[in-house]
């Protein structure tokens, strides 16, 4: 006793300070505080172990991690409503993992505790495949979602948002991806050039209607790679133009294509590529394109350099090199932007100032194959 | 199946490499139908009856190593290759089933010269392989052209939709390059 | 749960560490009861009520980065640290369950001298967070030993038997070291 | 047609051989050839990810993968009959990957195929943690296996094999892992010191018998490490020490404990470490362990050094300096040996030729985190 006194007043004197004994704690779990638009979730496709793909919730300003979903096998991104009540996530499982019985949901989750609230079941055809944005939207008024079905027909599920049930598929063949913009409605690419557009009755009933051709598949193909920009979607062809597609009435009305890269640009080679090369801040009206030098079929080579557009004057206005060669970008939605980065072969994610192009942190260990972003809308 | 481009560097070789080739290409035409009249040779067959080392393709005038992501039929894969998980350029490994539909890619073979059309089926029913992961995306498309699309997971038709790795299967000479 | 040891260094640095340690607690004994009946203070307790820092524990007499295996708490830690998935020392991340059983160590706060009793609570219905892996193992026992075997998944009468992250929760001080 | 022609000549010229159309092939699938004793198993545990657990077959001669199981969530080891007729597979799975209605098989897998061929449900609670090679057994009749469960109560599982259906469960409480050799029986570890024998009729029933002490866990515990040698177990205690227990009637028959270091080995701080730091060679006689220099509680730590002892003299015979540090090592069960290792933290696995310790090749790209070896016993 005299000995374990004695170290506990040594200690005092030797700290300077107080040496309370620390207090019994219980274990509990952490909830979120309130989003800010400095948040950004990315998915981990985890391409070794696609039964385990993740979601990592994030936070620009702290650089710290957040939260985490686990989506299943081989997920792409998920959705969320326009209040951020609720995360849509269309998840696939296997009853033995990589084998028995398929099971398509959408998951709920509850943004504020990350807790699966509920799920709704849809037809097991979701796509599979890279993480593309466009594989399911949900409507602007956040009454209905749309999955996109490849089994290899082409097709799209609809579900009741409001009373969280799946309603019916409509047959798309020949279109795939889908995207929602302005009114109740559903847009997607056909092969053929054409844009098909799924306008919804309350019920969800619709009567698809083809567009006139937009682009000719055989000499500059449209990507499937876009961004939002309120009501309208930014496109890109192979070539570099811009195909700006307002769809605010619905259907879509296709604005002047032009061209990101110069004459010069084109014969040195840059070209846009990677998994999500575009993203665009709605608050500056500025899109953000990752660029490289590459050959022909080097579209989803890493990016060296992100270019910056003004989309009302149509011009570029600057050029970031970045400090971490990068698969897919994403810019965050507030005034004061954060431009995320991150190459789907390495864990991590970067962050820079989106207006002066300065690498502001490193979040080290997010994902093993970070994939898509999509930006909280808080 | 298909992924990303693991070589940075690959993008700095393709330039070259492509704009050779596609200006040999220009000059002659895409077409080579009148080649495939002749037949293939004995030699060929028996060759391809032995068991072949990991490094050849075991098939005489199919040059290269099917486990290497250069191996000629590799040209739009994306993926990890069978060659490398216990099956071969085309076979599937043990306990997964061959893909029904699949993306094509049209792949020059150097040996003969000859635009081949590959079909590249996925073996599907066990998790990723996780080996030589091979991505070269020559003439691969967008997801709304999917016949030419590798980042589309191709288990599809089979008893289970998960992906373990790609072959490449020569399924005829091609009459065009497919766009 | 808990897991391998991932700096073939740290070994060799702890020969020297628990040496020196384990003549010092050999000198002493074990038992540190007799402290437990000194109050916290409450400036201990204020300090804990605000957002701590990440690199810093935000308790009172309670040193370190809770965002690095080198915490004084993790002595006998096995798996990824909450506290750099969306929780903290003692919290689980958003959506997670701590777990009801769980191993326990026995390790020395630097700042009060005393050993106390850790609960490493594994957080549980998630796939692995993947980040700030720490396997330090002080005292970790086989599997026939359970309580204080890290190498255990420990979601263990939770909802679901995932593992995501472990915490280490104080529980009490140490009467003697636990074998 | 005439260019056509000229360059098909060309290249007949060019290459001086035949340029012969390839044949059009179809798909299929392989199967494996007759096994041989230099193939090896190994298990993927995947802690990043642990829903696609994996086992990996591979040869050790030719350095080639030869095939792949996907087994579930957080997966040990896998079984095979005497004959190697059938993999007995222990698997986790639940409903939503990492949440949902959890299920326990045993799946059945055609060695030579790799397919699935059954599966057994089994009460949902399945030892999971580290992989421990002593997580089941299989009777050395093929009749029963013997699963180890942890709810934290500790139980076994009874499998009748032939008739491919679960039988019952004992309960065994303070005593884990689960061992067969000799008679239709199995053993256990208790936490007092003591083990447990479950001999079985041929209805699977038994009435547990405990032994005496036969190790002090305050002392010198003995570890979950352990290696088969025919009706035998070597286990090893903490401080370095040898204790083979002879199970061949059934109860155990603990053999006198003899040091692995000596004096010198200990002050020196050599210890035994890794995740599977055991393995015996049969046909040679030859212990092989896994050792390294290390503190207190460096038993997870990489091992450098490999060395041999002779279990009929009791004494080494051959230190082997590995040219990559291990976490886990195993020998094959044939005259002429190769002694496999991995390090549970990188892709890949090292052959060695056991008697002479020279490196022989490394197959790369072998799990994300290669853990446990089990040998093939064709």
């Amino acid at each position: 006793m005299k000995y374990r006194l004695g170290i506990f007043f040594a200690l005092l004197a030797l700290g300077g300070i107080v040496a309370a004994e620390l207090e019994v704690e219980t274990p509990r779990t952490a909830t979120l505080p309130a989003p800010n638009a400095h948040w950004m979730w990315i998915g981990d496709l985890n391409f070794n172990a696609m039964e385990a793909s993740k979601a990592f919730l994030v936070d620009g300003d702290s650089g710290q991690m957040l939260g985490m979903l686990s989506t299943g096998y081989f997920f792409s991104s998920a959705l969320h409503d326009s209040q951020y009540k609720n995360i849509y996530s269309p998840e696939v499982y296997l009853s033995r993992g990589t084998r028995g019985e398929r099971t398509d949901i959408i998951a709920i989750y509850d943004p504020k505790t990350l807790e699966p609230t509920d799920e709704i079941v849809i037809p097991a055809k979701h796509y599979s495949g890279i993480p593309i944005t466009a594989h399911a939207a949900i409507s602007t008024d956040d009454r209905f979602i749309a999955v996109y079905n490849f089994t290899p027909a082409q097709s799209i599920s609809l579900v009741d948002v409001q009373n969280r049930k799946f309603l019916h598929e409509v047959e798309t063949p020949g279109c795939a991806e889908v995207f929602a913009a302005g009114a109740r409605a559903f847009n997607m690419i056909c092969g053929d050039g054409t844009m098909l557009t799924l306008k919804l009755d309350d019920s969800g009933n619709t009567e698809p209607v083809r567009s006139a051709k937009f682009f000719d598949p055989r000499t500059d193909i449209i990507d499937d790679k876009m961004a939002r920009y309120g009501d309208s979607w930014a496109f890109f062809t192979k070539s570099g133009k811009l195909q700006m597609i307002d769809m605010a009435g619905g259907e879509p009305k296709f604005e002047s294509p032009w061209p990101l890269f110069t004459v010069d640009e084109v014969a040195d080679n840059w070209k846009l590529g990677g998994y999500q090369y575009a993203t665009i801040c709605e608050q500056t009206n500025e899109l953000y394109v990752l660029v490289h030098r590459g050959g022909e079929y080097s579209h989803k080579d890493p990016g060296s350099d992100v270019w910056v557009y003004d989309l009302k004057a149509k011009v570029r206005t600057r050029m970031i090199s970045l400090d971490h060669a990068a698969t897919s970008i994403q810019v965050t939605t507030d005034a004061k932007p954060l431009l995320f980065t991150a190459h789907a072969e390495h864990s991590g994610v970067h962050v820079y100032d989106a207006l002066s192009g300065v690498h502001q942190r490193t979040i080290s260990e997010i994902a093993v194959n970070p994939l898509l972003f999509w930006a909280v809308h808080p | 199946m298909g992924w990303f481009d693991n070589l940075s560097e690959r993008s700095v070789r393709s330039v070259a490499r492509r704009s050779a080739r596609r200006s040999f290409l220009s000059r002659f035409g895409f077409a080579l139908v009148g080649a495939t009249t002749i037949p293939a040779l004995p030699v060929a067959r028996a060759a391809s009856a032995r068991m072949p080392a990991p490094d050849e393709s075991g098939i005489a005038g199919d040059p290269g190593n099917p486990q290497s992501c250069d191996y000629w039929r590799y040209c739009s894969l994306d993926g990890f290759l069978c060659a490398c998980c216990g099956g071969s350029q085309n076979s599937c490994p043990p306990g997964t089933e061959p893909s029904p539909v699949t993306w094509i890619g049209t792949c020059r073979n150097p040996e003969d010269g000859k635009d081949y059309v590959i079909s590249y089926n996925d073996c599907c029913g066990k998790g990723g392989c996780g080996r030589c992961f091979c991505n070269t995306n020559e003439g691969d498309t967008p997801v709304h052209r999917p016949t030419l699309d590798n980042d589309i997971n191709w288990c599809l038709g089979t008893k289970s939709n998960a992906y373990h790795c790609s072959t490449g299967i020569v399924i005829g000479v091609a009459t065009e390059i497919l766009r």
